[in-house]
């Protein structure tokens, strides 16, 4: 009754690996090449992490020990923490999982923006290179992974080390940011027809999830990290004392990025064993409503959980007690996951491969990592564990042991999808024992240091202790961990050169990646499938219906055709782009007129993207298959960068508010602000967007001249608009505030800056449309990228309604 | 009024008894004249419906929230807002109201009315304006008022749920994603009406800051955190549990929904995997 | 949140069509009511009786001129649902951003010095 | 016969090793800085709600641990590969793993937040001590503004008598903690934190800071010494009174009196009577101290040479110069430091 499955090993034609020479890879937008890419970059700095956590362990082996220098231990825990998050697992869970299974396995030819995409990955690998090129300048950042202000700030961490650790991250924030708005918009938009939400692999649901967190929670991290940036390269004082602010507001901006964070990776970890469990139990997951409710609960809360990490910094009782019941109640979802996954198992028929073996270890070491995680909910007792061993301990066994462990998994589950090999059982099989081992000889004891007194973040410490013992013991462990990981590398390498080829379904899967060869063909599927339900492959393959064929490898194999499908055609200016940031962060640190040579690139690369393609509205989009998907990509990508946008304004404006009226010195916003000329400007800017609908419609009706006229109108009004800021900048600044003045000073210079910065793009931007237009570049069907650069002048208007409400008019307010 | 009778509390108010029994007899007359069955659950939900009501304003709840607690007056509002209005839309058929919407003018105004934006902005518009501390205090001195206002929270309650519990197809309900997105959204006037009262540092209702002691033995400005309390947690958690509830019919729907695969001889229809 | 979960496969949904947007006209009058909010908003903040309620009356006058542009220059009311789906639960974070900060720090430092 | 021997010898020398290993484990919870050894009311509450918690942790763990052994190693499954029951979810099964886990999270939560307030009144209670930390990188200052006292490094506080402590930090965050006394606050620059609690049991006890606050955070100890009440009265007034030197007695120390009057020492440091420095340690009475630098070294004469000899080797990034003095010159200033009792 069960159809049979091709089990010999079925190859296409020219798979995605094959095609092009190597330079080609460097303007491949193919969504498994970059995450190819993405994959191989993590794990060489994941090598790297691991030497520092080594040189660590060997430190703090003994007492009193000399192995290390103070100065070194702190770079190498530093950098150690901060690429294992953004350079390691972040880009391993979203990056590599991500592109090399979600589309996949929805069934898509590729993401929704394949150029973003490669723009994603070179951002990321520039940005990554950036900060630790600070090695050749005087040494690592050494402030922390979390880089807790006001130890950050220039006076007490001169040099350059810190001013490469932030604008890396910002880079690298960008990257993220665009990764996860493609990620994003490729889910809700790309799913094979017949693919609801309620059908989606529990991966996607995850990536989805995941994605959303990067949007939301990306946002306060990048102002928090302008604050540090102002303050450490124009004298600002966002965190100091001396102008009245407090060192806490990086904590609760950063705080607000760090525990999404927290989720972001674990995320995709949970959607990988999700997949895992029940392909190698041979049983659909149980609980996939709830999985898929838990997953987005998860997210919700997550949100709303930041300060379980700031306890011991004396918030209150009241908000301490608020952030205890939020972080208790993350654990009720999270529960429901792992017994969701203990009762997949339940009556399962097992297959032991090392992928499995890897989940099995990641359910246990998980549901450690969780249970600890609610002692530190806890304040009563978060106050004795916080910055100490038992904290250590805690999220290793959730990022180490949970997210890493996952991904291990997840390696050696699409490892034969992805490079049409079959990895080495045995290998494998040294591979988990000895990482599992060394990993908790590692870390479990941790927890008894940490309820021994040990503090995190020592480069040495003091004999008679009672430390010696578990330290040298972690040691040891941490040296079996290594060379498991050794033999992970061993056993791709003999998988690579002796592995057999792997057939396209190895593991009797459950979703759609199993039905295309193994590697599979540059366009994935050659027919879009049609899903009818969840597990959609298994449905084909033994859903009770014989009639209904399992669509792509047969054909193929039977055929032998390529189908005539255009995939989105490669693209230089992704790396273009990223280089001429990348050029715009080494320019911040040497010398700043690099940074305008990077920005042109920038502006350049952009339009470049842009313009691309001579008929837009078609190509290449509609080429790929995607007229078959409910909504445009690209609007709904717009929509959601526009909410992203939205969170980082609340977070400018947040500090603002936050900030009000605690000058030190005068004179302040009541004293200074001038109302009838910011009314005036408000006016133009409200009738700017006036003047920008009626471009679009003029666009939209095909009347590019009228269409181009108002753009024009709608840039000039603009310029004025940039005019009255700049008047009033000029005047304050000869009225004596200056940016470094007084709070209000710095606040309202960069909250309503950044609003004229937006401003002054928009009005690049839509000068850039105006002059395309005399070229004929906008035509009719093109009236969408005027719409686009309508909506971010719209939201530039809607962020101004705000902040002349909150900023002129209720500042004179308070007080009076 | 020390002791009280059950009957003296009930004819306090007589309009809540009165109110009560019109609703009772007009759907038992209803369902007479339209002659068409009424389920036992919607029997049972119409009936919880009104019990809700008499339990909200009339007895010990009344006469606390009248005389002496924020909490127990908060309380009240979150019934007459969050749990009759579901209950009545739940326990009434369609047909029941079609009537009621056939006159064209009627129509028209249900149909704006029940449209999602201002359901919304009808509920919690009013919400906001009766917890400002000068309306809510003039609502508690004067009774009309007072009446006037919980009137309008079940009518607006009434409106604000019908998005989602709509038994008409011509004033139909939202998509499930649409309603969860509605919820949503819902908590936050919710919380923003809530959060200053909890997080107040002195009494900002006098009307309950000079009345006689608390039963529970609380002083006025507990009373006044524990009734923000109830409005932001107990509020949120019940509508997390109406929003996971709506995700489950959701997901329900859409295993439902599955096109039926018809097997080779295309008489039997597959086995549905639910 | 694509609201078109169900399609069946064999007819997928067009959202690329045409939708009716709004009118010139429409899009004047909107203007016409933004000027004459921003007048208000002007005008309330010059009247000294006005001083104890003003900050709710900016509220939600920028509230509401804030949705009109939404609404109809940026096309949500005509557009799929999918788009007030993903922007309004971002704007709510962002807000949830602003009040947070804004409690918390305030209650980290203390009241602000009386100037 | 020698096989069965030797696989005894070897059990037996595997059982030796375990419970050595278990021993020297243990011995973990036995340091100085154990959170395990309570001594103070702090203490106690936060270590009651850790092992409320741990137990139903370790309830919840087997609920999960049991029930996976159990599938993947005694459970076969019921039929072949492809038609084995495709259980997708139950319902009642799926509330009960909500439901369950969300009331023991409300037996938890009570008393974590009945603590929460409990830990941080508003007010400082009626008759404690008060003692004003500032955190220095990297040492700490503690001052009584009861006794008019500093003192650097090493607190002593009287057992049985409520303490309230106004944590403060003069350049960066640090976190102060001694872990048998208590939980950990942060001490932040422009805001006073507060820690309250009441030590139960005289003796010494150990802290250290635990937020990272630079190069040589890992060397910025300290050492509370809980006295008896006489004690502390007899400590509180030996450090009002002026520093009791022998310099009339012994030539070293009057020599050394000198180099510290001449050298740049005066700059940063305060003895009372001698010099009026605030930025380093108060040393009126360092020569009654235990430990020095941060309670890094123990307090005796050569430590103290060589700590002024090159400050920098002894606790990298330290803000004290190395003087450049000679060894005699050093030789002398610490028989001047060690006789400041």
């Amino acid at each position: 009754m069960a159809v049979a499955v091709p089990k010999e090993v079925v190859k296409a034609r020219e798979n995605y690996l094959t095609e092009g020479g190597l330079l080609s890879w460097l303007v491949t937008v193919d969504h498994k090449r970059i995450g190819v890419m993405y994959g191989l970059t993590s794990l060489a700095f994941m090598g790297l992490a691991g030497f520092e956590a080594l040189a660590m362990r060997i430190q703090l082996a003994q007492p009193n020990n000399h192995f290390l220098s103070a100065d070194l231990y702190n770079q190498f825990f530093t950098m150690h923490g901060t690429t294992m998050i953004f350079l390691v697992i972040m880009p391993l869970g979203l990056g590599f999982f991500g592109n090399i299974a979600m589309p996949l396995q929805i069934g898509a030819r590729d993401v929704a923006f394949p150029r973003l995409n490669a723009l994603s990955y070179w951002i990321f690998l520039f940005g990554a290179l950036f900060m630790y090129s600070s090695f050749l300048f005087g040494g690592l950042p050494d402030a922390g992974w979390f880089g807790y202000a006001n130890l950050t700030e220039r006076f007490f961490t001169p040099g350059s080390r810190e001013d490469f650790w932030a604008i890396g991250l910002l880079i690298l924030g960008i990257s993220s940011i665009l990764g996860a708005l493609n990620f994003f918009v490729t889910i809700v938009n790309m799913r094979a027809p017949g693919m609801t939400f309620m059908r989606m692999p529990i991966f996607v649901w995850n990536i989805l999830v995941a994605s959303v967190l990067v949007l939301v929670a990306f946002p306060p991290l990048t102002v928090g990290l302008v604050f540090l940036v102002m303050d450490r390269f124009l004298g600002t004082h966002f965190y100091s004392t001396v102008a009245g602010a407090t060192p806490i507001l990086w904590q609760h901006l950063f705080w607000l990025f760090g525990h999404p964070e927290v989720y972001i990776l674990a995320l995709p970890a949970f959607g990988i064993i999700s997949e895992v469990i029940p392909c190698f139990s041979r049983k659909p997951l149980f609980g996939y409503a709830a999985m898929a409710y838990a997953t987005a609960l998860i997210g919700f809360i997550s949100y709303g959980v930041w300060g379980h990490h700031m306890f011991a910094t004396g918030m209150g009782p009241i908000a301490d007690a608020a952030f205890a019941l939020s972080t208790m109640a993350i654990a009720i979802p999270t529960g429901i996951k792992v017994y969701s996954w203990v009762a997949t198992l339940w009556r399962g028929n097992f297959v032991w491969t090392t992928s499995f073996l890897y989940a099995l270890a990641f359910v246990v070491q998980f549901t450690l990592g969780g249970l600890t995680g609610v002692m530190h909910a806890q304040p009563p007792i978060d106050l004795q564990q916080t910055g100490s061993y038992f904290i250590v301990a805690h999220f290793h066994y959730v990022l180490g042991g949970g997210s890493l462990f996952a991904f291990l998994a997840g390696l050696y589950y699409w490892w034969p999808k992805m490079t049409g090999r079959m990895m080495n059982e045995k290998l494998g099989r040294i591979n988990f024992w000895l990482t599992c081992i060394g990993f908790n000889m590692t870390f479990f004891p941790m927890h008894f240091l940490g309820l021994g007194g040990m503090p995190r973040r020592i480069y040495t410490y003091g004999a008679g202790l009672h430390w010696d013992f578990w330290n040298m013991f972690c040691t040891i462990g941490a040296f079996v961990m290594a060379t498991g990981i050794l033999f992970l590398l061993i056993a791709m390498v003999e998988s690579l050169t002796r592995g057999p080829e792997a057939p396209a379904d190895p593991w009797d899967g459950r979703t759609l990646e199993w039905s295309i060869p193994s590697p599979p063909p540059v366009y994935n599927f050659a027919e879009i499938p049609h899903v009818h339900s969840k597990d959609a492959f298994w449905e084909m393959k033994y859903g009770n219906n014989p009639g209904h064929k399992v669509p792509e490898v047969a054909a193929e194999h039977e055929a032998g055709h390529v189908p005539h499908i255009h995939v989105p055609a490669p693209s230089m200016f992704p790396i273009l782009l990223a280089a001429g940031l990348a050029l715009c962060g080494i320019g911040a640190v040497a010398w700043l007129r690099i940074t305008l040579v990077g920005l042109l690139i920038v502006y350049l690369a952009i339009v470049g993207i842009g313009f691309e393609y001579p008929t837009y509205g078609e190509h290449p989009s509609k080429e790929r298959g995607d007229d078959i998907y409910p909504l445009d990509s690209r609007k709904v990508g717009m929509w959601t960068f526009i909410g992203s946008e939205s969170l980082f304004f609340a977070s400018l404006i947040g500090t603002y508010m936050a900030y009000k009226g605690r000058d030190l010195i005068g004179p302040t916003a009541k004293e200074i602000l001038e109302i009838p000329l910011t009314s005036f400007s408000t006016f133009v800017l409200l009738m700017s967007s006036l003047l920008m609908v009626l471009a679009l419609a003029g666009f939209e009706r095909g009347d590019i001249k009228a269409g181009r006229n108002w753009l024009f109108a709608t840039a000039g009004l603009g310029c004025i608009f940039l005019g009255g800021q700049a008047y009033e900048f000029n005047k304050f600044y000869h009225e004596g505030v200056t940016l470094q003045h007084n709070l209000f000073g710095q606040t309202f210079y960069t909250l309503v800056g950044f609003h004229g910065l937006h401003v002054l793009l928009g009005v690049i931007w839509l000068l850039t449309l105006a002059f395309a237009s005399f070229k004929d570049m906008v035509p009719k069907k093109r009236a969408l990228a005027v719409e686009f650069g309508g909506l971010y002048w719209h939201f530039v208007d809607i962020v101004w309604i705000v902040i002349f409400s909150l900023v002129y008019l209720m500042d004179k307010v308070t007080g009076a | 009024m020390t002791r009280s009778s059950v009957s003296s509390e009930l004819f306090e108010h007589p309009s809540v008894p009165l109110g009560v029994a019109l609703l009772a007899a007009a759907y038992i007359i209803a369902a007479r004249v339209l002659k068409k069955p009424v389920s036992r659950g919607q029997v049972a939900s119409f009936a919880a419906a009104l019990a809700s009501l008499l339990f909200a304003l009339s007895g010990p709840v009344e006469r606390l929230a009248d005389e002496r607690s924020f909490t127990a007056h908060m309380s009240q509002h979150l019934i007459l807002g969050l749990v009759f209005p579901p209950l009545f839309l739940l326990g009434t058929p369609g047909w029941m109201l079609r009537p009621l919407v056939r006159p064209p003018f009627l129509r028209q105004l249900a149909k704006v009315v029940t449209n999602p934006i201002v359901a919304f902005v009808l509920y919690n518009a009013l919400l906001v304006v009766l917890h400002v501390p000068k309306v809510f205090d003039l609502m508690c001195r004067n009774e009309a008022f007072h009446v006037a206002m919980h009137l309008g929270l079940i009518v607006t309650g009434v409106i604000t749920w019908w998005p989602l519990l709509s038994p008409l197809p011509e004033l139909p309900r939202l998509s499930y994603p649409a309603q969860m997105l509605y919820l949503f959204l819902q908590l936050i006037p919710m919380a923003s009406v809530a959060a200053p009262v909890s997080l107040a540092e002195t009494v900002i209702y006098p009307y309950y800051a000079t009345s006689t002691p608390h039963p529970f033995g609380l002083s006025p400005l507990a009373d006044q955190i524990l009734g923000g309390l109830f409005m932001w947690v107990g509020a949120g958690f019940y509508m997390t549990a109406v929003f996971t509830i709506i995700f489950y019919r959701w997901a329900r729907r859409d295993d439902r929904d599955q096109p039926v695969i018809l097997s080779d001889n295309g008489s039997q229809p597959a086995k549905a995997r639910a | 949140m694509s609201n078109n979960p169900t399609a069946s496969p064999a007819e997928p949904v067009h959202a690329h069509e045409e939708v009716p947007r709004g009118t010139i006209k429409a899009y004047l009058e909107v203007a016409g009511v933004l000027t004459v909010l921003t007048i208000l908003e002007i005008w309330a903040f010059y009247v000294p009786s006005l001083q104890p309620v003003l900050i709710p009356i900016l509220l939600v006058l920028s509230g509401a001129k804030f949705a009109l542009v939404v609404m109809f220059y940026m096309h949500l009311k005509y557009d799929h649902l999918a788009y007030t789906g993903i922007f309004g639960p971002l704007l709510a974070l962002a807000g949830f951003i602003v009040i947070a900060l804004m409690i918390l720090i305030a209650y980290f430092m203390g009241s602000p010095p009386t100037a | 016969m020698k096989l069965k021997a030797s696989l005894g010898c070897l059990r037996s020398a595997i059982l030796a090793g375990l419970s050595a290993a278990c021993l020297a484990g243990c011995e973990v919870f036995n340091g100085p800085l154990s959170t395990f050894i309570i001594r103070s009311d702090f203490a106690r509450d936060s270590y009651r709600l850790f092992r409320y918690t741990f137990i139903w942790d370790c309830i919840i763990l087997l609920t999960v641990l049991v029930p996976m052994v159990l599938a993947l190693f005694w459970l076969t499954p019921r039929t072949g590969p492809q038609e084995q029951e495709h259980v997708e979810g139950t319902s009642w099964l799926e509330a009960a793993w909500t439901i369950t886990p969300a009331l023991i999270l409300i037996s938890m939560a009570i008393p974590t937040i009945r603590l929460t307030f409990q830990n941080q009144p508003p007010t400082p209670p009626p008759g404690a001590l008060r003692v004003r930390v500032i955190g220095h990188q990297w040492w700490w200052e503690f001052q009584y503004p009861e006794y008019h006292l500093t003192t650097p490094d090493e607190l002593h506080i009287p057992a049985g008598r409520t303490v309230y402590f106004d944590l403060e930090s003069a350049d960066v965050i640090h976190g102060f903690w001694a872990p048998q006394l208590g939980g950990k606050r942060d001490a932040i620059p422009g805001h006073v934190n507060h820690i309250v609690l009441t030590p139960e049991k005289p003796g010494e006890y150990y802290g250290e800071c635990t937020q990272y606050c630079g190069l040589s955070h890992a060397n910025m100890r300290f050492r509370v010494y809980v006295d008896t009440p006489e004690n502390f009265a007899a400590w509180v007034k030996q450090q009002q009174s002026a520093p009791a030197t022998a310099a009339g007695n012994d030539p070293k120390v009057e020599a050394g009196a000198a180099v510290f009057a001449a050298a740049p020492c005066v700059t940063c440091h305060t003895i009372e009577g001698v010099s009026k420095g605030y930025i380093g340690p108060n040393l009126s009475h360092i020569g009654s101290h235990q430990t020095l630098a941060g309670s890094i070294l123990s307090n005796t004469p050569e430590n103290m040479a060589k700590w002024i000899r090159n400050p920098e080797e002894v606790k990298p990034g330290a803000q004290m110069p190395a003087l450049g003095l000679d060894p005699v010159q050093i030789d002398y200033l610490v028989a001047y430091l060690e006789s400041l009792k």
